[in-house]
């Protein structure tokens, strides 16, 4: 029997060491088969995994989370409602056509129609327009002042695609059939449904340094975590992103490779929905976070990998930010250790003993248990009753989506990642009846402090009116954080090169490895 | 159209009489799950859905006999509550389709003519989607849970009974001393329900035993399939699946316990049934 | 009757039979309460563009068997709808899975034919015995591990703990293909076995009882050749029967199986498209598997006279 | 020269059950040998284990000699080898016997090509030429057809001819002709003597019919329970029987009176000339005859009457079968009369339209003056129609509910319809169980645990717990053995006289008709073709198949040839059906 858990010891890991010459081929596991490759519809890690490597965005989010001219040559901003593009010279898609601003006005505005109904509208719901102002010219207008657009531009929000692919392939665009024709350094070669999808490296690629150094890269789907476990310890793929939890410590043990930990954004949090009921007092809330033993959970989820936190968001996303601010955002906010009798005595004082929570959990990994579980538990111990209800993986997404879905329900678990490199994107979700402000918290103090950072174009002077506005989001507890986690990263023996990081959503990390 | 009444209809054949420890032993195990089933809220040392995360994946214990699982709860109290689903969704598509199928079967297989040919046809499309599928169909229709699979597999079910009931009344029908009923005046409503019946009861009963057996693996692998009973109910089925992660960490126990405990349920059922079977088997040829 | 009417009076009742199964699968959807729109949308976010775009794809506004027709239309002639998760034909989607489940089906078919007859066999020429037992009691143990229960348990032991066979995928080139489809057909085989096992024997050791092999045993013919010719030859009916039951049935569990394997067939898709709430892709899997059903059986079915010349008469067979 | 040698065979189950207990027995070259007794006693498992066919853990004990094999002590290959040169075996079922999956000729040849190593066209051949033997009449058809497409009768040559392919030097017949009707039986014999004859094989003949054993056989061994009770010349011993058991057993058989070209003889001469060898077996008929003379009470109305009854099945995609062919008899009160005729000739059918069924397509049926020719659907009709007429069914073992005991079966009759209390209704099924030669604890049994004979007296006493006018007997004595047959027999006739019952008695049994009915009907293919009193009927037949039928009935000096002849002349006008 394996012993008791230790507390697990583990350091981020920011490179690995450059290939030593090219690849013929390597294999990656993927957990799950992307539904579709249409950068529209890329919202998950599966599918954004395999598209960061053919499809490329006009910003380029680096492994350390820092944004870099991508397809867009440059960037500016001459007023604060417009964003103009430069459209990089020389690019050629997978089938040689030139890349123009045209396709790149085509791609962007697929985001705008309703027919298409993209993931990632919401990036895009400030945009008055989208037109060519110039050969290689992409001009964007803003209904207002906007400094967060282009910073999702490195993301699939940001991908461009032919336009031409764009009409012929119509609404076969993406799926196994259609395929896709970017820029990236691999192209798209085969599909074969339910099993994998290969990649070939593309001649033709545009940026020497990141040319990719394996000819081909298939990506094999593994929806089983005992599957894809056993498959890297025994060397059948080459590697692969997000290891389960559980079998982090055999990988570590394992001499078939390296199991590393990378940079994350995500923030695992309890997401308070609704401020109308017992949860509506602070104090309430504060007990909970002080209930839940949030050092247990990060051992039973992730076995140990992981660190709590009191605030929403991580220090890898605070790129451009002063160091003051990184002070003040993490250094200078309430701590929540873990008290019980604290705890049950603000209930009391609330006068909130006795009271009933709804928990939604849906059956979507082993983890999901532990968070309600550990809830449930939390709350009994300060005398509150958690009722747990489970749905299913869709119901449990409609929670995100649709208002009625989360009528009663007072809270449930999410893993909220950014996905650009300004922790602005977190709180300006949290700004009264934003769409994702899901407890419809207000606190007027808040939305000032944010649409006041939201206009300042300087990312340093920007970044200390963010930490203000962590500050408030950590003594109001809109939501209640739990942990941050590393990103997890097998890599086999054969192959290195790769950076460990979250940005392997959108950055073409499989170019960059090669033989060991 | 041959159906799979007929398989399981070979399968009852019968052979030379198992030696009754095993039917013994087969009840007994049986008896002991039904207790622990009913009264798991005073037996379990724990609730079914305690969490102790200090205490995760353990081994077994004096604490937890059968070891945690992923999340600290107590392996033998959620094998306790999970007998409930376990035992009474079976039952429930096993009394529903017995009941339902030897009413259909009685009606065709005694009144015979168009009836039998009307009924036969829809067993024989029913026949056409396997028990599971069924089952599965229902989910998708009516969302996760238990309840549409078992009310499918009892649809799914019921034509099994019907179809064997009918083989078995219309050979009764046939038989001489039927014949003897009505010339002694008997009506036919008398001599088909209070005569004819019991005598095909026990073979249709050993039967719905099997088909308990059957049901309960196939309702087990639904929830297994993350399709049945849903988190955090305690179910074996389910508790297989949640504890399939565990496997490459070498954490067998949680999986396997329930896993053994299905098998050794559905053995036990067969054990009983094919013994019934075997039992009057002799006396009423089917 | 001759045989050319006899397999025209199959077909009828095959196809009424498919036609009903048809029917089921079609306005099942209709069982479900409230707007057919949002019951295809469900989970989903229902934009207005959705609505339409489902709504025009499916001709929802339709009268239901209107909306029937051209669906039957449609699958007569290969096309199952699109699916909503996969955003393609679903009759693609199932294509490309189609011969991975097949594969497995196949192999799981013949492991289950030689370890059932094999089983059957020596078991009823030792009827009574140690041996007889031993496989009875084997058989009903093997009979009682699901599917999903064989496949954990091969996994850990054959794909974990030794390390012998590849514990996902079904591989590239037909002995690499075999050799991943081992494990899976392995777990697929386990629980049928005991059926063709146990029908084997005991349609076996009813004609051992026939009179007409004592008669062959009487004219001097070896054990062995009365055997083969009389009994096994005469047993073939009921094993067929099963045969024909089985086929369904391991299309079924091999949706358990491709789960715990991570195989991409049509068993594993049929879970998936629950799960995400793929109807189109769930109803044509469904109609799939039901008409495989039923043609194998109507094969069987017509079959039956070359195997029991009684049948063709229309006497009882066996 | 001694073809067989059995000498003190004895046969013991591992349970210590006893089942062959020092059989001795030998057949020579060119002889028949008889093998009788009744059911249960053996004869099967003597035959077959000449050819080594034994229960597979039996022990055995004493020898068995096949010319100069030990039977006992040979290896596989010696069996074998014996098996295919020296004996065959023909058994009692043809449609068992033979493999209905393959055909006929397969049957024929399968030994010859796989165990001779002949070619097929040689094997062919040799069917071919054994199939005329055995007269069959399309032997090259044959060769392609299945077992199902042949009648009992051709089956039966099928099998013969099957057995003579290895020119065996013995011939085992395990009763050969009790699944076959009385005609064909005697065709059947006719075969077998021809062939035994023209090969000079030694025959082994087992029956249960001491007619038959007298009729062909040279010596004949009288078995029970596993012992030979007597042996000796086949006339010598029913004439004349030494043993306890086969005095019984010779007293127990009844027969027709058959006297070639004689005038009707009065039973009473009958039951005197015990002596007489042709009279014998009618030693214990004498009951009947006084009971024919007791009842007859013409000149009122009759009791049963049915004129012009036709019954036609359909079946869909088959000819239709003209079960019952515009048939009429007359029995009146207290009269007995039989109706014989072969398998499928409609005697069932016509019963099942008396007791309601059945419906009649036409026709019409009166008892004790009341019309009773439709199906009764009522309560009150099914119950009036009850009271008229009961019947006792061919099945002793399927007639009676498997799970109601006898007691029961026969109160809950009573209770339906008459008001009785528990008491006297416990009384009343007493009564009727010792009245049928049972008691108190049969009235307990299922059953599953009585005899055939027990049963046959429960479904009787139920049928008389009614107090019906007409009592309908079908085939009711022909699945039991003859000393449990005469015993039914007379009851039956006891209780004819004390309760002055009408019975219609059917049968396939001239010689049990005969000492049962007053009058007999005969019928074939459904229809009535000769009816008039059994003696005169029996003694001067008038129809050709009448006729036929009676001299197909085994007797000791037994002409096959006649029958043949007799059976070939009716061929041709009757052919019709
Ligand atoms: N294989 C066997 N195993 C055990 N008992 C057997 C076996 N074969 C026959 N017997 C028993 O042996 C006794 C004699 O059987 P056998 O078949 O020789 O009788 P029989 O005289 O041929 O009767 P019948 O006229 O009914 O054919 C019966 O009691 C029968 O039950
Ligand atoms: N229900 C039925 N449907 C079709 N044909 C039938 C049916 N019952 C009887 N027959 C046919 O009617 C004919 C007469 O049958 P029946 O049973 O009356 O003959 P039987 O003289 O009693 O013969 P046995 O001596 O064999 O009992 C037979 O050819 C039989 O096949
Ligand atoms: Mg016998
Ligand atoms: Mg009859």
């Amino acid at each position: 029997e394996p012993e008791k858990a230790q507390p697990a010891e583990w350091e981020l890991t920011s490179t690995t060491d450059a290939p030593s010459g090219d690849l013929e081929s390597f294999t990656w596991a993927n957990y799950a088969e992307p539904y579709s490759l249409d950068y529209a519809y890329a919202f998950d890690y599966a599918d954004n995994m395999v598209l960061a490597n053919v499809c490329e965005s006009l910003m380029r989010l680096n492994p350390d989370w820092t944004l870099s001219p991508g397809l867009a040559e440059s960037v500016a901003h001459p007023t604060p409602e417009t964003w103009v593009y430069e459209i990089r010279d020389g690019v050629t898609f997978h089938d040689g056509t030139p890349l123009t601003a045209a396709d790149a006005v085509a791609s962007m505005n697929r985001h705008l129609d309703p027919a298409v109904g993209s993931s990632w509208y919401s990036t895009y719901q400030n945009v008055a327009s989208i037109e060519q102002t110039g050969d290689m010219q992409v001009t964007v207008t803003m209904t207002g002042p906007d400094s967060q657009f282009n910073l999702g531009m490195g993301g699939s929000a940001g991908v461009i695609e032919s336009a031409a692919t764009l009409a012929d392939k119509g609404a076969d665009y993406g799926n196994s059939t259609g395929g896709v024709n970017c820029t990236g350094p691999f192209s798209f070669g085969e599909w074969q449904s339910g099993e994998s999808i290969t990649l070939e490296r593309y001649d033709g690629y545009w940026d020497p340094e990141l040319t990719a150094r394996s000819a081909e890269v298939k990506f094999i789907f593994m929806n089983d975590a005992n599957a894809r476990t056993n498959a890297l310890k025994s060397g059948e793929v080459d590697g692969g992103w997000m290891i389960p939890a559980d079998a982090v410590p055999q990988l570590l043990d394992s001499d078939q490779g390296d199991m590393l930990f990378g940079l994350n954004t995500a923030v695992n949090n309890l997401i308070i929905s609704d401020l109308d009921g017992p949860l509506g007092d602070v104090r309430v809330r504060q007990a909970l976070l002080m209930a839940l033993d949030r050092q247990g959970i990060v051992d039973a989820a992730v076995k140990g990998y992981g660190t709590t936190t009191d605030v929403l968001t991580t220090e890898s996303v605070w790129d451009g930010a002063s160091d003051a601010a990184i002070a003040t955002a993490f250094g200078d906010v309430e701590e929540y250790p873990y008290d019980v009798e604290a705890a049950k005595k603000l209930v009391e004082e609330a006068g909130a003993t006795g009271a009933e929570l709804t928990y939604v959990t849906a059956p979507i990994s082993s983890d999901f248990n532990v968070y309600a579980q550990a809830t449930a538990a939390a709350a009994e111990s300060i005398g509150l009753t958690v009722n747990i209800e489970t749905v299913t993986p869709n119901a449990y997404t409609a929670l995100f989506s649709d208002p009625t879905a989360r009528e009663g329900v007072d809270l449930f678990y999410t893993s909220w990642y950014l996905s650009s490199p300004d922790p602005l994107e977190m709180y300006s979700v949290l700004r009264t009846d934003e769409f994702s402000n899901y407890g419809g918290w207000s606190n007027p103090e808040f939305d000032a402090v944010v649409n006041e950072a939201l206009a300042i174009q300087d990312p340093a002077e920007r970044s200390e009116k963010t930490a203000e506005a962590q500050q408030i989001a950590n003594e109001e507890l809109p939501w209640l954080p739990m942990f941050e986690a590393p990103v997890t990263l097998f890599m086999g023996e054969r192959i290195t090169g790769v950076s460990p990081s979250i940005a392997f959503m959108y950055y073409p990390w499989a170019a960059t490895i090669g033989a060991r | 159209m041959t159906t799979p009444t007929m398989a399981m209809k070979v399968l009852r054949s019968p052979r030379a009489r198992r030696s009754s420890t095993t039917f013994l032993i087969s009840a007994v195990f049986l008896g002991a799950v039904t207790i622990a089933a009913i009264f798991a809220s005073f037996l379990a040392p724990y609730p079914p859905n305690q969490v102790d995360l200090l205490n995760i994946q353990a081994g077994p214990s004096p604490a937890h006999w059968l070891g945690t699982d992923a999340l600290g709860r107590d392996t033998l109290s959620r094998m306790m509550y999970g007998a409930r689903t376990a035992l009474l969704a079976p039952l429930l598509v096993v009394v529903f389709s017995t009941i339902v199928g030897i009413l259909l079967g009685l009606l065709a297989g005694w009144r015979g003519g168009w009836i039998d040919s009307v009924l036969g046809r829809i067993f024989d499309v029913i026949f056409a989607f396997p028990a599971l599928l069924l089952a599965i169909m229902a989910v998708a229709l009516f969302g996760k849970g238990l309840v549409a699979p078992v009310v499918a597999m009892s649809i799914a079910y019921a034509p099994f009974v019907a179809r064997l009931t009918r083989s078995l009344i219309a050979s009764e029908r046939s038989r001489p001393y039927v014949a003897a009923y009505r010339v002694q005046g008997f009506g036919g409503g008398f001599i088909a329900l209070r005569r004819v019946l019991p005598n095909v009861m026990p073979i249709v009963g050993a039967q719905s035993t099997l088909n308990f057996g059957y049901v309960l693996a196939e309702l087990a692998a639904l929830s297994f399939l993350g399709l049945g009973v849903q988190a955090p109910t305690a179910d074996w089925g389910a508790m297989v699946n949640e504890a399939q992660s565990g496997l490459i960490g070498g954490y067998f126990l949680p999986a396997l316990v329930p896993a053994v405990a299905i098998v050794l349920v559905v053995v036990a059922v067969n054990v009983i049934g094919e013994e019934l079977s075997d039992r009057i088997g002799g006396e009423i040829p089917a | 009757m001759t045989t050319l009417r006899r397999v025209a009076g199959k077909l009828g009742a095959l196809l009424l039979t498919l036609f009903l199964a048809s029917l089921l699968v079609f306005f099942s959807r209709f069982l479900v309460p409230g707007d057919p729109v949002s019951f295809l949308l469900r989970g989903r976010k229902p934009s207005p563009e959705a609505v339409a775009q489902v709504t025009a794809q499916y001709g929802l506004d339709l009268p239901p068997w209107q909306q029937y027709l051209n669906w039957l239309t449609g699958v007569l002639q290969g096309d199952f709808g699109r699916s909503l998760q996969y955003r393609q034909d679903v009759s693609q989607v199932i294509g490309d899975r189609l011969p991975v489940t097949l594969g497995l089906v196949v192999m799981a078919g013949t492991m289950i034919a030689i370890v059932g007859l094999t089983a059957g066999i020596v078991a009823s020429l030792n009827r009574g015995k140690v041996l007889d037992r031993a496989v009875l009691i084997g058989l009903t143990v093997l009979g009682a591990i699901p599917s999903f229960v064989g496949s954990i348990v091969l996994i850990a032991i054959f794909a974990v703990q030794l390390g012998w066979f590849p514990s996902f995928g079904s591989g590239e080139g037909f002995w690499d293909t075999i050799y991943h489809l081992v494990l899976p057909s392995i777990a697929l085989a386990i629980v049928f076995v005991v059926l063709v096992g146990k029908v084997t024997r005991s349609s076996m050791v009813e004609q051992l009882g026939r009179e007409h092999v004592e008669v062959a045993t009487s004219r001097g013919l070896k054990r062995g050749t009365v055997i083969r010719r009389h009994v096994f030859r005469n047993s073939i009916g009921p094993i067929l029967t099963v045969s024909g039951v089985l086929v369904a049935g391991l299309l079924v569990a091999s949706s358990i199986v491709e789960a715990a394997f991570g195989l991409a067939g049509i068993g594993s898709l049929l879970v998936a498209s629950v799960d995400r709430l793929d109807f189109p892709v769930v109803q044509a899997i469904v109609l799939l598997i039901v008409t495989a059903f039923v043609v194998v059986n109507a094969i069987i079915d017509v079959l039956e006279p070359w195997i029991d010349p009684r049948a063709a008469a229309g006497a009882g067979a066996r | 020269m001694t073809l067989l040698d059995i000498s003190e065979l004895t046969l013991d189950l591992p349970n210590g059950k006893r089942l062959l207990d020092g059989i001795s027995l030998t057949v020579a070259e060119g002889e028949t040998v008889g093998l009788v007794g009744e059911s249960g006693s053996g004869k099967s498992l003597t035959a077959r284990s000449v050819l080594g066919l034994l229960p597979s853990r039996a022990t055995m004990g004493g020898s068995v000699q096949l010319l100069d094999q030990s039977v006992l002590d040979a290896s596989r290959r010696q069996l074998l080898e014996l098996r295919r040169t020296r004996a065959s075996m023909i058994f009692q079922d043809p449609r068992a016997g033979i493999n209905p999956m393959r055909t006929v000729g397969d049957h024929l040849t399968e030994t010859m090509r796989l165990c001779e190593g002949r070619s097929a066209a040689d094997a062919r051949a040799v069917a071919i030429s054994l199939m005329e033997a055995v007269r069959l009449p399309r032997p090259e058809e044959h060769l392609h057809q299945y077992p199902h497409e042949l009648s009992g009768g051709m089956l039966q040559r099928v099998m013969i001819a099957g057995a003579l392919t290895s020119s065996p030097r013995l011939l085992i017949c395990d009763e050969p002709t009790t699944a076959l009707d009385v005609t064909t039986q005697a065709e059947i014999i006719g075969v077998l003597a021809e062939q035994r004859a023209s090969r000079g094989m030694g025959m082994l003949f087992i029956t249960h019919d001491l007619n038959l054993a007298a009729a062909i056989c040279d010596r004949v061994y009288v078995m029970s329970a596993g012992r030979v009770e007597e042996q000796g010349d086949a006339r010598q011993v029913f004439r004349n029987p030494q043993a306890a058991y086969t005095k019984r057993l010779v007293a127990a058989t009844p027969t027709i009176v058959v006297r070639d070209s004689s005038t009707p003889t009065d039973a009473g001469t009958d039951a005197a000339a015990s002596t007489n060898p042709d009279a014998a077996v009618g030693a214990s008929t004498g009951g009947a005859a006084s009971a024919s003379s007791t009842v007859a009470v013409p000149a009122t109305e009759p009791m049963l009457s049915a004129t012009g009854i036709s019954k036609t099945y359909t079946r869909r995609g088959k000819e239709p079968v003209h079960a019952v062919i515009d048939a009429s008899i007359e029995i009146p009160r207290g009269g007995a009369l039989g109706v014989v005729g072969e398998s499928g000739s409609g005697k069932s059918t016509f019963a099942r339209m008396i007791v309601g069924l059945e419906q009649a397509d036409a026709g019409d049926i009166r008892i004790a003056g009341r019309e009773r020719t439709s199906v009764p659907s009522s309560r009150v009709e099914r119950l009036e129609h009850a009271r008229s007429v009961q019947m006792v069914f061919q099945d002793p073992y399927l007639s009676l509910d498997p799970r109601i005991t006898a007691g029961k079966a026969i109160e809950d009759a009573m209770r339906l319809h008459r008001r009785l209390s528990t008491t006297d209704a416990r009384e009343r099924v007493l009564e009727l169980l010792e009245q049928v030669g049972l008691g108190d604890v049969h009235a307990q049994a299922r059953p599953r645990t009585l005899s055939g004979g027990q049963r046959q007296r429960v479904a009787l006493a139920r049928a008389l717990a009614i107090e019906p006018d007409v009592l309908v007997m079908d085939e009711a004595t022909s699945a039991l053995d003859v000393s449990v047959q005469a015993q039914v027999l007379s009851l039956v006739e006891e209780i004819r006289r004390e309760r002055g019952l009408t019975v219609l008695f059917i049968s396939h049994d001239l010689a049990v008709v005969r000492r049962l009915c007053d009058e007999t009907v005969v019928m074939k293919t459904g229809a009535i073709v000769e009816r008039g009193r059994t003696i005169e009927l029996l003694g001067n037949p008038q129809h050709p198949y009448t006729r036929l039928l009676i001299d197909s009935v085994p007797r000791p000096e037994w002409n096959l040839d006649a029958v043949a002849a007799e059976a070939s002349e009716l061929e041709d006008p009757v052919a019709q059906n």
